[in-house]
């Protein structure tokens, strides 16, 4: 009756799993699913535009600016925590970098990291009432919400003399050399190039429709492989998800849980400043209403991408993926022959049905129940 | 042909409505090809993405309302550049023809603001709030800051969100908290000017309402002498008149030489009575 | 119960000075009094049983040793001087390792990283520095193989662990990074016999090499079969501090029950439960 | 070394407590620190005319349209769910009345449960998807939120005939015998009598300055005991506590967790579906914007009431008040001297320094550290 | 091991039909077989332990009889028919009680309102028909006395009582509401001694009463003190059953630690842990 001295590396109580199996259930690639279907249904139903360069870069910028914004929020929600109130710091600190940039006529290479520092004192504020007073993170950046929008509005009448919108930037930061970074689109040349070639379509005029890959684009995914590499990678990553998996247990093994969510807070807030700072060199303005329901937007595409609301569980590259699919969706509209009346249903049609996909996927192919 | 149509409000806006309805019947009536879009919220980035969206798409006529030169401008400038003729609706008539728009159908805002607070004024208003269900959005602004060069009295902004059932109680108390207050300018027909009307009525004062736009609820209203007029900008027109000539230009290059200044037009309660009807239609 | 144990047992030495001391600790919940002034204290090298009833207040009294709760009123005194550890991350850095009662672990997060959380090892140094995956996967997988339990990977989610894997993993990580003192809240309640007779063994082994092991236990033969010293806790408050061939099974069961009488169980169970 | 034979009554482990902090330890009752401290600020602040017969209507009832929802929301919340379609369900709801009424032509009798019933049948599968899928609530009613708000606007068009407004809905209603329980004022001779004793304020023709109280202020206050009944005194209510504070083990306990679950997405639906017919009574039309952003503050008023966003804890009396809370802000401002612009300022100020408070309080109160 | 003991114990009569009957039961989780095809049956009126090495399946198996698992392959019976139970509440229904080795409580919730969760007792009729908390409350301080834990009073929050308080909340609870079959999963882990002799002395009780108890352990002495037969499992499958008095402690304990040898602890726990 005594059993065989057990063998780790062939143990009868495992059975075979395939690769695909094993790559699904990693939560970083159940929302590959959903893009999938997202892109076979446009390609049925949208205008071939949709998947030219042209039309790919268009809807990837959104998705992109989305996206910054969705991995901060992914990275705080695996931390257990949520952050309601980065729409308005988006606007907030728009009119943060407009003032250095118009009002006091700093250089790029001191307005944005001015503009980073201040953000992260923000998120930072946020992150300390939520951690000294023990209330739910909701609330607390709900009233940040509210706080930060307002002061917008009340900052922006002040620094353009009544008005709701601040203009002008996109002028005085023209010639700064660090603008490119921050704004337009890089590899103009290799586009052109490409244009000449053939290999990406051109106006009837001759100019290539993409004159470049907006730096957006580029951002988007160095933010999400950095943020992939921290969260499986390093032990920040390890605590970010112990502090939201269980903050009790995680501070009784020895995470300094709190240090952990003040810095999550700092990183949401700083990302919503870059995606400020892009937009308000891009666009040249900023107006009272900029990121106006970001917040929102960036969890849903969280979630999409496979986050928990609970914490504890999610990925940075769901959230990438999470993104392009609410970017597709957004966009996608305009290149199919559907009746705007009927938008709102199709978004929510596509979600619901992308991520049910999503889900059922990952399911058959983990046999779970 | 086709022509895409890409504007700031909302579908499920009732002013947008119309401005869409317009666009519909002259899609019927031309036989052009019409696409119509607009960002969820007032949001000028994503607006400016739907912009590029519709021009790659490389229609023969673009139509767009342009409440924010410098966010748009880079997208009507690619647009112009790749030889899309492009006219203005509602918003940035005049900003847009610096780009090369070929030309506007709208009311200017703040000029229509100025009409409005010179007959407020004129009815004997020394006091007002001026209503602002959609704080940020700058044509908005435009409007109350015209409305104050016209009034030349006292003039609160009210912001509010755009729930009737709280714009009615803050117009309410904002009317108890100052017994000065004689006048009402609301930005919006349904969601702020009928609420407006119901707080007038409640606190049995005297205070001479107005509105941007209309409803048929608040032009019920103006017929009953609750509420002085609403400001129409024949936003159909708008919808109607671009797709209109813009299929004409796409068939025989045909642009007329101006912009069509489609309101402001004064509606009261002589007028009131007729339009009630085809505002219930979503015409206007 | 023979005294003749296979196990060495360490010499309590009055002379050595404890590592921790615990002086006239009350513990406040709100209206709920824990603790009502209990002493304590930890030599290094021997392995001290904290017994009791249920709710006695055992666990808040070792919570309280290693910083998840601040004392109502009370002194700590560690290595002699006064201290109060804010956050059992100062605890453990003082050289405190404990396995709660509720073994503080993440249900979503794998074996390896649960046993490494809050002192994960790194290779690489400056911005390549990060966590290496594959030595905490190892270290796991052989601490938990010590302890006779033959994970089936180190990846598997904690939460879908048996009760008794769940446990071994929160002991084989105290011991793992145990340095000077080694709390251990009742370890081998949901283990195997296997399990329990490595995890006995363990204590013995690590008492040798000059830590002083906290014990909690209800099992009578368990804590005499390692235990140099017995303080038995009741309603909150302490009923005395007993030394091994002090006291026999049976008086010390009597005290673990509160002096109250047991249902009709000795026959079968021959004295100790 | 024996102990004392254990002494239920008079147990040496509990220190003797003031009721005070009894009290405060309800979540019930958590945040009428929050009501005392706005209505402090506001008494000193504001204009008189706030806390006459008259203003103190003007903001209850605001806050008891949205309390209806808060309460609803509190209710699922406290089971462990979201529910974010309920302010495009009030849209929703309200075309399905309109139609019901103006279309069809139907009495009230007929109309007003067909409304409840449809609006449930929606919750319903809401709640079905839920269950069914294991995806987060907060995902699958937030495409509901697009879908319905999306289907209003389609659904009015074609009622209207192209409008996004339905009208006419008071004048077919006015002599509905059913009408006076959903819409206008309650008691309107006690009132009148009020009026003529001179307790309450009158405009100078001597008639009332407030004619009746708004019958959504009697539905809220009847809810709220319901609900809070409900919660507290019958089974059901424990096993809304039990799904919600862990749905897992609440099934293993034997609690249908599921139905529980569906049952409170369609009594969160039904909610609102009171609000839309309330309202769409009271304005006499209804359009495609009813209830925007409604499932916001309905969620907001439920946590400053108290709840938990995580599910298991949380009253309906708390969002009673946390409803009470938010109509006071919102409202209160305008009769302030305040510059008008630091509006969300302010609101969100306001929300953050009573949610404070309430816990700085009860803390205090009940010796928690 | 003394086999005078002062328990009845149940005669395992083969004649009477078994309440449940598990025929090759298998469970796999995703690539993880948990269970590799276990046959069992439990009888009115017997105590049949479940015994097996940490993770060799007998928590997997008897949420499996309780209806919170479906079987991968295999067939229940329940008084002779093929039965699957889709909820937990459907084996409730039938008359399965059961202890989880987690408890299944809601720690946010009062100790009377996770006794009475699912089945809570109500008072008036019709429309008026509600919890009634006050015999609630009565219920579960009485029940809760009877297992020896003097609660502070019934609206304690289960999340802040100690380990053995909560454990005794559970089994309280299966007790009173197992009508046929009563499933204890290491239902004394956390407990002290005196609540120990108690849950022992209970399952003699309800046993001689006619329900069949299902009781899984890794005490030893506990098993043999109380159980009529005893199933042993590793890894995933069933190494045999044995009557009471056909085997001795010490194989009991082998075959429970898988046959593997345990540490050097015999001496001092006399033959068994
Ligand atoms: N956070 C808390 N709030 C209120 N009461 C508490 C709290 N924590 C513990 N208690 C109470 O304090 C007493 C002591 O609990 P503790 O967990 O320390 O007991 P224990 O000796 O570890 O018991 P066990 O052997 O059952 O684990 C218990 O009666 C418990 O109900
Ligand atoms: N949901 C699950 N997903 C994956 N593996 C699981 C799951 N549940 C259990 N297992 C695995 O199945 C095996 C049996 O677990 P089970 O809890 O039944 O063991 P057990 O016999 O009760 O052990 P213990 O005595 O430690 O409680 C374990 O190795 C465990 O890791
Ligand atoms: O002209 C429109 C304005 O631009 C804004 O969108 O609100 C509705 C209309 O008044
Ligand atoms: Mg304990
Ligand atoms: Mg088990």
């Amino acid at each position: 009756m005594s059993d065989s001295a057990p063998n780790f590396e062939a143990d009868e109580r495992i059975k075979a799993e395939p690769l695909i199996s094993r790559l699904m259930k990693r939560p970083e690639l159940g929302a590959i699913a959903g893009v999938l279907l997202v892109t076979i249904f446009f390609l049925i139903t949208a205008d071939s535009a949709m998947f030219t360069a042209s039309g790919i870069i268009n809807f990837m910028t959104p998705a992109a600016q989305l996206g910054i914004l969705a991995i901060g929020a992914a990275l705080l929600m695996i931390g257990g925590e949520f952050d309601l109130s980065i729409g308005s710091m988006v606007a907030f600190s728009g009119l943060f970098f407009g003032v250095c940039v118009m009002v006091w006529g700093l250089p790029l290479i001191v307005a944005i990291p001015l503009t980073f520092v201040f953000s992260a004192c923000v998120g930072a504020i946020n992150g300390f009432i939520v951690i000294r007073s023990g209330l739910p993170s909701f609330i607390v950046t709900l009233a940040f919400l509210f706080i930060l929008r307002g002061l917008s509005l009340v900052g922006l009448k002040w620094a353009s003399g009544g008005s709701t919108q601040l203009r002008g930037v996109r002028d005085a930061t023209e010639n700064d050399w660090l603008a490119p970074f921050f704004s337009g689109d890089a590899f103009p040349g290799f586009f052109a190039w490409l244009a000449e070639a053939g290999l990406i379509e051109t106006f009837q005029n001759g100019t290539p429709k993409v004159p470049g890959m907006p730096v957006e684009i580029l951002w988007f995914i160095a933010i999400a492989l950095v943020a992939t590499y921290v969260l499986l990678r390093t032990p920040i990553g390890n605590w970010i998800f112990a502090a939201g998996g269980d903050a009790n247990a995680a501070t009784n093994s020895g995470v300094p849980v709190r240090k952990v969510k003040v810095t999550l807070f700092m990183v949401t807030a700083c990302c919503a400043a870059l995606v400020a700072i892009i937009t308000v060199i891009d666009a040249g303005s900023t107006d009272a209403r900029r990121g106006f329901q970001k917040e929102f937007e960036a969890i849903i595409a969280a979630v999409i991408g496979g986050c928990l609301l609970t914490g504890g569980y999610g990925s940075a590259i769901g959230a990438f993926f999470g993104s392009i699919i609410f970017g597709m969706v957004v966009i996608g509209l305009t290149y199919t022959g559907f009746d705007q009346d009927w938008f709102q249903v199709f978004l929510g049609g596509m979600l619901l049905i992308a991520v049910l996909f999503n889900n059922a996927i990952r399911k058959r192919v983990t046999g779970e129940r | 042909q086709d022509i895409s149509v890409v504007v700031h409000g909302q579908a499920n806006d009732a002013f947008w409505s119309v401005v869409k309805a317009g666009v519909d019947q002259a899609a019927a009536d031309t036989g052009a090809n019409v696409s119509y879009n607009s960002p969820e919220t007032f949001d000028m980035v994503l607006m400016s993405q739907l912009i590029d969206a519709a021009v790659n798409e490389e229609p023969d006529g673009l139509i767009i309302s342009f409440p924010d030169p410098d966010a748009l401008g880079p997208s009507v400038e690619r647009a112009i550049s790749a030889g899309i003729p492009v006219i203005t609706i509602n918003a940035g008539g005049a900003q847009a023809a610096e780009l090369g728009a070929a030309m506007h159908v709208g009311q200017d805002e703040y000029d229509a603001g100025v009409a409005a607070g010179e007959e407020l004024a004129a009815m004997g208003g020394t006091n007002a709030i001026c209503v602002n269900q959609e704080v940020g959005n700058i044509s908005l602004d435009q409007r109350c800051a015209g409305f104050e060069e016209g009034f030349g009295g006292t003039v609160t902004v009210l912001p509010t969100t755009n729930d009737p059932a709280e714009i009615e109680s803050k117009v309410a108390a904002a009317l108890a908290s100052d017994e000065s207050i004689d006048t009402v300018m609301a930005l919006g027909a349904s969601t702020a000017g009928e609420p407006s009307v119901a707080a007038v009525k409640a606190s049995g004062r005297d205070v001479n309402v107005a509105t941007f736009d209309l409803s048929a609820g608040f032009l019920q209203s103006v017929v009953d002498g609750d509420a002085a007029f609403a400001l129409d900008q024949q936003q159909y027109l708008q919808g109607y008149l671009a797709v209109s000539v813009m299929a004409l230009q796409a068939k025989f290059g045909l642009m007329p030489g101006g912009d069509v200044a489609s309101g402001p037009n004064l509606i009261t309660a002589d007028k009131a009575g007729q339009v009630i009807e085809l505002s219930a239609q979503g015409i206007r | 119960m023979s005294e003749d144990s296979k196990f060495h047992h360490g010499e309590v030495k009055d002379s050595v000075p404890p590592i921790v001391q615990m002086k006239n600790i009350e513990k406040h919940f709100g209206n709920i009094i824990a603790l009502a002034g209990v002493s304590f204290d930890i030599r290094p090298g021997e392995c001290h049983c904290l017994l009791g009833d249920n709710g006695a207040g055992k666990s808040t009294f070792i919570k309280t040793m290693s910083g998840v709760h601040q004392p109502t009123h009370g002194e700590i005194l560690f290595e002699g001087k006064p201290m109060s550890f804010a956050t059992p991350r100062d605890s453990m850095e003082a050289g405190i390792a404990t396995v709660f009662q509720d073994l503080a672990m993440i249900p979503l997060m794998s074996v390896a990283r649960n046993f490494f959380m809050g002192r994960e090892p790194t290779k690489g140094r400056g911005l390549t520095k990060r966590f290496d995956v594959e030595q905490a996967n190892e270290i796991t997988m052989t601490e938990m193989r010590k302890m006779g339990i033959n994970l089936r990977g180190p990846d598997q989610a904690v939460g879908t662990l048996s009760g008794g894997e769940r446990q071994t993993v929160a002991i084989a990580r105290a011991v793992y990074f145990g340095a000077k003192v080694l709390i251990l809240d009742e370890p081998t309640s949901a283990l195997g016999v296997r399990q329990t007779s490595n995890v006995l063994a363990t204590i013995d082994k690590v008492r040798s090499q000059g830590v002083g092991v906290v014990f909690i236990s209800h099992n009578v033969r368990h804590a005499l079969a390692v235990g140099d010293r017995f303080t038995v806790l009741n309603r909150g408050k302490t009923l005395g501090t007993a030394k091994r061939g002090e006291i026999s099974p049976e008086e010390l069961q009597d005290l673990m029950a509160g002096g109250q009488e047991l249902a009709q169980l000795e026959g079968s169970l021959e004295g100790t439960v």
